[in-house]
Parts: structure tokens; C-alpha cells; sequence
């Protein structure tokens, strides 16, 4: 069996190696995160069945835990690092071609470390570890989001970055914190002993800690800067930060409610915060008319939902949140990969440019629009069995609260289905706009963006038509979440 | 408006960590008083500091712990660093790429002289930093800062001398390259990742504490050549 | 006298942070808002140190013989600065090429004036 | 000892305001470079030589010449815009 621990050392060093590589020939650097992802996901897959026995805990130099750092790779983790090695392998592949300008074996050096980044998120056990992590993540998006150094991507680079650095200094703040109170770092054996310690204590560390990976998972008060990164940066970067980064994000969150506080009673609380995120998300993203400002509010709009699933604290509601982040993140890094080609071909970002681009290009097209449709909840996509799930997760609880809550969530869907349906009508049924360049001409995306499209629109309808394919693992996962006192039991009893 | 909510949520904030801390003086946790911050409970520190200097054989326990028990998070930091070089690269990069000594003036003589006399000696300095980072004071990070001002002296005085960009992203690929490698060294050897496999040696001896010195002296390779580039970066190229 | 010797810390870090927080907050100009950042940073790490500290301990570096384990300060908040500087430094850095970025286009770094972005 | 490091935790805040205060950014940036090196002593007499060191040259050091280069290549007054 291999270690969980090459799923951050192997592309870590390749990244490494890609400086090197891009000294030599700036060819071959493009080749080195497909390389990397493709390893990760390998060695992901084969780890998971291991993993859903019982999680894998890898020490580091050799002392059993609390004592050093060590990572977790329970079902969650692994299933998360399987997700962010996919849509990463995907994304690399397209962004072999999609890439053209600027200082590219930079690119795929950052482009590798930010996945190194979301991967060691999902696997650390160790909460000072994670804060490392996050730090890889947000600082190569931070780079990545200004990669094309126009003024829009300067502008956004710096307003994410400093909402960051001040969200980075209050995890830190909270961590200190922590380790004042519990004089240790590992989040098993802070989960063990978190009831020695008064709540309000707790409860100032806790919010310390929520505030700050809140501004990375954009909750709704703290996601100003997300419409402007995600829709200035490259969009194969816009995938990934949509796709991957804020779900790490959320991760940290939850690990850090569930696991380590087992703070029950605020997840009403975090309930209506993904609601309020929900709404203010989707609204958002029905005025717009620029087509990725749209995408991104919309990944507003799902962040809330998955908060939402979150907040309702059961097996099923967990699970349903999690096939919400699968499917979010399959749905929307399709549509940004897709929408990329069609802006480039376009020449503009409006929605009114793309008319009548189902013509001119069908593939992609279609793709967008499998895409579109999953994320609406249509059925047979991915994106029904998702929303379907979380549905019967609120009506399982059998409390009025989150059936009203669900109420006001579904709203949030028939706005999401509005807007998606405008531009998929404006895709197929409209003329194309007189002074589009190569009027009327057909020219697909090339194949390196194809393939990638491709495979994630054929993944949607077929996870959409079986369900059971992901959903027997969602299980477990929300569990490993849940349930506490198991996590501490198989972390300490190491 | 903007200014009274920013003070009062300021105030919330100073409100909220008062009363948290409240209950924790300063530095209770002495021998003088029995309780503290963190009373009996597993404690990190207390261990480190009672086995740290029979398990890995550096007299200095913090940079046992950041090398070896906490070295993971080591290899992170690099890597963030190693970030901001890239990224700082990737944000100022220009297609033409001009050259921008052309508008340099030389320096004095005696500054020149100066620099050119102090820079080796700097160099020495941040040196011997990082290869006695588990006997005293300091290490990969603080020695690899000395090396980089020293780089900062070279650009101040002699503006015409640059760095090869070539050379120090070799330096900074290289060392970090070898670090992953000692580290998965551990892992095939003894089966845990940044396992310390080499023999301790005798406390306070230069060739002591196994890997630790090896993996300090890579960091401040990799440390000097980063913040190097990141000051190359920032001062070349104005307009 | 004794509520010094407990607390100066504590007020110094919490006070750094406050300023720094105020700064971020109100002052419009890009650079100084990076300064607040940075003092930030340094309150953060002060108030790590000044957590794991002992009262009349020592530091965490066997010397000479006669120094006992049980008197040392905590060197685990000490990795953890370490960290916490690099990192700080990195975003800094970051922070300030994408300032010149900024200011290349737009010529100002005014916050209030940088208004490319808007729904 | 204590008296003395009270009086370098009221330099440091002194510093920190001056910080926020300057308008000119060259000062402000001094001003930030002397908290940074009342924080390294700090450092040293909460027995914490490691991070003293790593404070005085990286935080005061290298962030304060990073600074300068940022500043020497934008505007160094607050208030001040390039006229063009």
C-alpha cells in the first residue's frame, strides 16, 4: 500500500521539478500537471476502498500522534482528494492549450501547488497544518487570479488578497487560542478533550476560526471578493477556484464545527447563513449580464446550499451537502471551461454575445448547456439527484424550521433556473449578433478543451442516471464528519 | 459611516478577546503557580522540551520541532514562499522585458568597495546561521534572510551586478527538490515521511541530530534564494 | 505592578492588531493599507510568543548542563511564529507587486478610485 | 526588567500609530520597520531567540527594503496622485 502522504510530496516535488523543467524547455512544463494530477488520482482511487475500512493514519517523522503532524486519510478526505485530482487533471489537460500568454511555466508551477494546497486541506489532522495548507491555496490563487496582469486582474488579485490576509490573521488569532487553552495542535486530541474548557472560550476561539476560513469559503457576509477573482482570472483558474478552492473552504469549516467542537447547537445559525448566502447569490447572479460574473455568483448561490445541507447536522443532510460539493464542482468547472472557449471565440464576456453560438459551436454548446441544466436540478443530470437529496434530508428532519428554510432555498433554484434557461435559449435560439467576428462559421474549441468538457458533461448524465455510482460513498463520508468520538478513538488509539 | 461601523466592529472584536483572555495571565503556566493556560493536559511543549534532546539530538529543541516533529509544516512554508517568488514573477511579468540597467548610475567608489568587501562576509555570516541551526540560535529561515540582504547590499551598491535568474530559480528547484527527497528517504527507509534515519551523533557535536542540519542547511538555500529573487523581482524592471 | 508583568503583552499584541485592523479599515491608500497588514502580522506573532511563555523560564536551547527541561518556554508557538513570519513576508511580497500592478493601471492607488470592477 | 519591557510595548504602539498616522508613506514604512524591531526584542526577553532573530531580519529587514522598492516605484505621499 502506497502512503496517503505522496499524494502531497510527489506533486509538491514535481512542482519543484517544473521550475526546473521550465529552465530547460518551456514545452514540457505543460505537461507536468497532468503528470501530477494523474498520479494523485491513481493513487487516490486506489487508497479509497482501504480507506472506507478504516482511515489511514500517516505520522510523520515517526512519532505516533498527538506528538507530530499526521494526516488523516479517512473516506471523506480521500473522496475530496479524489474530486480535486479529477476536475485538477481536467483542468490541466485544458490548460495545456487554453494558456497562451504571459509567464506560462509559472502557470503550471501555481496551478500545481494550489491543488497541492486543497489536498493537504482534506487530509491534515493536524489544525496548524491546515492553516499551512490554506496558506498554499489562497496564496497561489491570490498569484493565479492576477496571472494575466490586466487592470481587472490586478484589481480583483488584491482586493481577494487582502480579505485573505486578514481572514489568515484570524485563523491564526484562533489557533494561538486554541493551543493557549489546550496546549495542543492535533485535531483529535483537541476534539477529546474540548469539553475541559468554558463555552465561551470555545466560543470566541471557534468564531475566530469561522471568520476566517469563512472569507475563503465566501459565506454571505464575508464574499465580496469572489464575483471579481473568480470572474477576472483565467478560466481554467475560474474552474478551479469554483470548483475546488472555496469547497475547501467549507471543508475547514465543517471540520472544524463537526470534528473538533462538536458545537451542535450553532448549526441552526449556519442553516440560515446558507440560506442568506443562497439568495443573495442567486439574486445577484440574475442581474448580471456578464456570463462569468454570472457563474460566479452562482457558485455563491450553491456555496449556500451546501451550507445549508451542512447546517442541518444528520447523516443524510451531510451526505446531501456532499454530493452537492461533487456535483458543483463538476457542473460549474464545466461551465467555466466551456464558457472560456466561448468568450475567447466571442471576443466579449456579455451574454448577449453568445447568442446563436450553438451554431457555430456545437459541442461546446451542448456541453454548456448539460452543465447549465445539472446545475438548474433538471432531471437526468447529477444536479436533481443532488437538490433531490438535500430535499429529502430538510424533510427528514421533521422540524418546521428547515422545511421553511428549504422553502426559501427552493425559491433560490426556480431564480437559478430562470437565469441558466435565459442563456441556454440565447445559446440555441437566437440569431447570432450582426457584428460577431466569423459570423455563421463553425470552429470548435480545440481538443485539449474538448476532451476535458467532454468527459465532465459525460460524467454528469452518467452519475445523473445512477446516483448510486457516488451516493454509496457519501455515506460513510458524512459519518467520518459526524461522528466524533470514532474519529478521536481511531486518531489516539494509533 | 464607514469609519463608526469599522470602530465599533473594532471594538467587538477587542471586547470579545478581553474577556477571553481574562482568565489567562501572562506566563501563569511558572513554576510558581500551579494552574495556567493550559493545565494538565497532554502538552506539546512540555514533551518537546523533556525528550526532544534524546529523540532527535539537537540542543535546540525549537529547531527539533520545526525540522522534525513539526517539519511538515517546514516543507509548507518553503512552499509558500517558494509561491510568492513564482507568483510575484508571474504578476510582473512583461512580454518585452526590458532592460532596465541602462538607466542605472554607478555608486561611489567607496560604496562599491564597501559592498563588494562586505558582501563575502555576509554571505559567511548567514552561512554559519544556518549550519549551527540546531546548536544555537537561528537556522534556515534567519540565515537564508542574512544571505538575501546580502543580496540587497549587491543591488544597492553595485546596480550594474545582477542575479541570474537562471542560477537562483536552479538554487531554489534544487534544495527544495532534495528536501522532498530526504524526506521520502524517511519514508522508504522507516516508513514515516522526514523520519530522522541518520545516527544522532553526540549533543552539541556540528555532525549531530541526524537529518536536521542536512534538511536547516537546504531551507536556507532555498530561503536565500527566494527572498533573493523576490528582491530581484521587485527592484528590477521600474520604469 | 503584578497586572503589568501579567498583561503588557497581551496589551501590546491586541493593541498592534486593533491598529492594524483600523488601518485596513479606513485608510484609503493601497500601501498604507498593506503597512496595516504587516502590523497585524506582528501583533499575531507576539500574542503566539506570548502564549506559550513561562513566567522566569528559559529559552528552548540546551546550552549548558545546568539548564532544566521543565523551566523552558513552550518552543512549539516559537515554530509556529516562525512559520507565521515567512508566510507573512510572502503575502507582503505579493501584496506589493500587485499594488505596482494596480498603480501601473490606473495611476493611482487610491481604494476609493480603483473602481474597474463593479456589478 | 519588567519596567523595561513595558516601556519598549509603549514604543511599539507609539510606532504602530505613527504607522497609521504618516501620511508620508516613506515614514510610515520607518515608523513599521521600528515596531518590528521592538517586537524582535520583545521576542528575545520572552526567551524566544529563534523567532528575535527571525523578526529583525525578515520583518524589519527585508519587508522594510520591500517596501521602499514598492514605494520608489508608485507614490510615496498618501494624498498624492501621478498627474497624467
Amino acid at each position: 500500500m502506497v502512503s496517503p502522504v505522496l499524494l502531497i510530496a510527489v506533486p509538491l516535488g514535481l512542482a519543484f521539478a517544473a521550475s526546473l523543467v521550465g529552465l530547460a524547455s518551456k514545452r514540457l512544463t505543460k505537461f507536468v500537471p497532468v503528470v501530477a494530477m494523474l498520479f494523485n488520482l491513481v493513487v487516490s482511487v486506489s487508497l479509497l476502498p482501504v480507506a472506507f475500512r478504516a482511515p489511514i493514519i500517516v505520522r510523520t517523522a515517526g512519532w505516533a500522534p498527538p506528538f507530530s503532524i499526521h494526516l488523516v486519510a479517512g473516506p471523506l478526505g480521500l473522496l475530496l482528494s479524489c474530486l480535486i485530482a479529477f476536475i485538477g487533471l481536467l483542468v490541466a489537460v485544458y490548460g495545456m492549450g487554453y494558456i497562451r500568454e504571459g509567464a506560462q511555466a509559472k502557470y503550471h508551477v501555481l496551478y500545481i501547488l494550489i491543488l497541492v494546497g486543497a489536498t493537504g486541506m482534506v487530509l491534515t489532522g493536524d489544525i496548524f497544518n491546515l492553516f499551512v495548507f490554506f496558506e498554499i491555496l489562497c496564496i497561489s490563487s491570490y498569484a493565479l487570479v492576477a496571472y494575466r496582469g490586466d487592470s481587472a486582474g490586478a484589481e480583483a488579485g488584491i482586493k481577494y488578497l487582502l480579505q485573505g490576509a486578514i481572514g489568515s490573521s484570524l485563523v491564526l488569532i484562533g489557533i494561538g487560542l486554541v493551543y493557549g487553552m489546550f496546549g495542543t495542535l492535533s485535531m483529535a486530541d483537541i476534539a477529546a478533550n474540548v469539553r475541559s474548557v468554558s463555552t465561551f472560550r470555545l466560543f470566541v476561539s471557534l468564531a475566530f476560526l469561522i471568520t476566517g476560513f469563512g472569507v475563503e469559503a465566501a459565506v454571505f457576509p464575508l464574499n465580496a471578493w469572489l464575483p471579481d477573482a473568480h470572474s477576472s482570472a483565467p478560466s481554467s483558474i475560474s474552474a478551479i477556484l469554483s470548483g475546488i478552492a472555496i469547497k475547501a473552504g467549507v471543508y475547514a469549516i465543517a471540520r472544524m464545527v463537526y470534528t473538533i467542537y462538536g458545537a451542535q447547537s450553532t448549526l441552526p445559525c449556519v442553516a440560515v447563513i446558507g440560506v442568506a448566502t443562497l439568495l443573495v447569490g442567486e439574486m445577484c447572479a440574475f442581474n448580471q449580464s456578464d456570463i462569468k460574473r454570472l457563474l460566479a455568483y452562482s457558485s455563491i448561490g450553491q456555496m449556500g446550499l451546501i451550507v445549508f445541507g451542512l447546517g442541518m447536522a444528520s447523516v443524510i443532510g451531510v451526505s446531501a451537502a456532499l454530493f452537492v460539493i461533487f456535483s458543483h464542482a463538476l457542473a460549474k468547472a464545466l461551465l467555466f471551461l466551456a464558457s472560456g472557449y466561448m468568450i475567447y471565440r466571442s471576443g466579449s464576456r456579455e451574454i448577449s454575445s453568445l447568442d446563436g453560438m450553438g451554431t457555430r459551436m456545437p459541442l461546446t454548446s451542448l456541453c454548456f448547456a448539460i452543465g447549465a441544466f445539472s446545475l438548474i436540478g433538471l432531471p437526468p443530470f447529477v444536479g436533481f439527484a443532488s437538490k433531490f437529496m438535500i430535499v429529502r434530508a430538510a424533510l427528514a428532519t421533521a422540524d418546521p424550521f428547515f422545511v421553511v428554510l428549504l422553502a426559501i432555498a427552493l425559491v433560490g433554484t426556480v431564480i437559478e433556473g430562470a437565469y441558466f434557461l435565459r442563456i441556454v435559449q440565447g445559446l440555441y435560439f437566437k440569431p447570432t449578433p450582426e457584428e460577431a467576428p466569423e459570423e455563421g462559421t463553425r470552429k470548435e474549441a480545440p481538443l485539449s478543451a474538448l476532451v476535458p468538457v467532454g468527459v465532465l458533461a459525460a460524467l454528469i448524465v452518467a452519475v445523473g442516471i445512477y446516483p448510486g455510482l457516488v451516493g454509496r460513498a457519501l455515506g460513510p463520508a458524512a459519518n467520518d464528519l459526524l461522528d466524533r468520538d470514532g474519529y478521536v478513538e481511531r486518531v489516539m488509539g494509533d | 459611516m464607514r469609519r463608526l461601523i469599522s470602530l465599533l466592529l473594532l471594538l467587538i472584536v477587542a471586547l470579545g478577546l478581553a474577556l477571553c483572555l481574562s482568565g489567562a495571565p501572562f506566563g501563569a503556566r511558572g513554576a510558581d503557580e500551579g494552574a495556567g493556560l493550559a493545565p494538565d493536559k497532554v502538552n506539546f511543549g512540555r514533551r518537546y522540551n523533556e525528550r526532544g534532546l534524546e529523540e532527535n539530538g539537537a540542543a535546540n529543541i525549537v529547531t527539533s520541532v520545526v525540522v522534525n516533529y513539526r517539519g511538515f509544516d517546514t516543507l509548507g512554508e518553503v512552499t509558500v514562499l517558494f509561491i510568492a517568488a513564482v507568483g510575484l514573477a508571474a504578476v510582473l511579468y512583461t512580454r518585452t522585458g526590458k532592460a532596465a540597467s541602462a538607466g542605472a548610475e554607478p555608486s561611489s567608489l567607496v560604496l562599491f568597495t564597501g559592498c563588494r568587501f562586505l558582501f563575502p562576509l555576509i554571505l559567511l555570516l548567514g552561512a554559519y546561521i544556518f549550519i549551527h541551526g540546531h546548536l544555537t540560535p537561528g537556522g534556515g529561515f534567519q540565515g537564508g534572510a542574512v544571505v538575501a540582504s546580502g543580496f540587497l547590499l549587491i543591488y544597492l551598491g553595485c546596480p550594474d551586478r545582477k542575479l541570474s535568474k537562471a542560477a537562483v530559480g536552479a538554487v531554489e528547484s534544487l534544495s527544495g527538490l532534495a528536501f522532498v527527497a530526504v524526506a521520502l528517504v524517511g519514508l522508504t527507509v522507516g516508513g514515516s515521511f522526514l523520519l530522522n534515519f541518520l545516527p544522532k551523533g553526540t549533543v552539541y557535536g556540528l555532525l549531530s541530530a541526524g537529518i536536521i542540519p542536512l534538511i536547516y542547511v537546504l531551507i536556507g538555500f532555498k530561503v536565500g534564494s527566494e527572498l533573493g529573487g523576490i528582491i530581484d523581482n521587485l527592484s528590477g524592471g521600474s520604469e | 505592578m503584578s497586572f503589568l508583568s501579567s498583561y503588557i503583552h497581551y496589551v501590546g499584541c491586541f493593541s498592534l492588531i486593533l491598529i492594524g485592523l483600523y488601518v485596513v479599515l479606513v485608510k484609503p491608500n493601497l500601501i498604507k493599507v498593506i503597512i496595516g497588514i504587516n502590523l497585524i502580522d506582528t501583533g499575531v506573532n507576539l500574542f503566539l510568543i506570548a502564549v506559550g511563555y513561562i513566567r522566569a523560564g528559559t529559552a528552548p536551547i540546551f546550552s549548558e548542563a545546568a539548564l532544566q527541561a521543565d523551566k523552558m518556554v513552550d518552543p512549539v508557538p516559537q515554530a509556529l511564529v516562525l512559520t507565521a513570519i515567512v508566510i507573512g513576508v510572502s503575502v507582503l511580497a505579493l501584496a506589493l507587486a500587485l499594488a505596482i500592478r494596480v498603480y501601473g493601471h490606473y495611476g493611482t492607488l487610491d481604494l476609493r478610485r480603483i473602481k474597474g470592477l463593479r456589478w | 526588567m519588567i519596567v523595561f519591557q513595558t516601556f519598549l510595548v509603549l514604543v511599539m504602539i507609539v510606532a504602530a500609530l505613527a504607522a497609521a498616522r504618516f501620511g508620508d508613506l516613506l515614514n510610515a514604512v520607518i515608523a513599521c520597520a521600528l515596531v518590528s524591531l521592538m517586537a524582535s526584542i520583545i521576542f528575545f526577553f520572552l526567551q524566544a531567540p529563534d523567532v528575535a532573530m527571525a523578526e529583525a531580519s525578515i520583518g524589519a529587514g527585508l519587508s522594510t527594503a520591500i517596501f521602499i522598492f514598492a514605494i520608489n516605484k508608485t507614490v510615496r505621499y498618501e494624498g498624492n496622485e501621478k498627474a497624467d
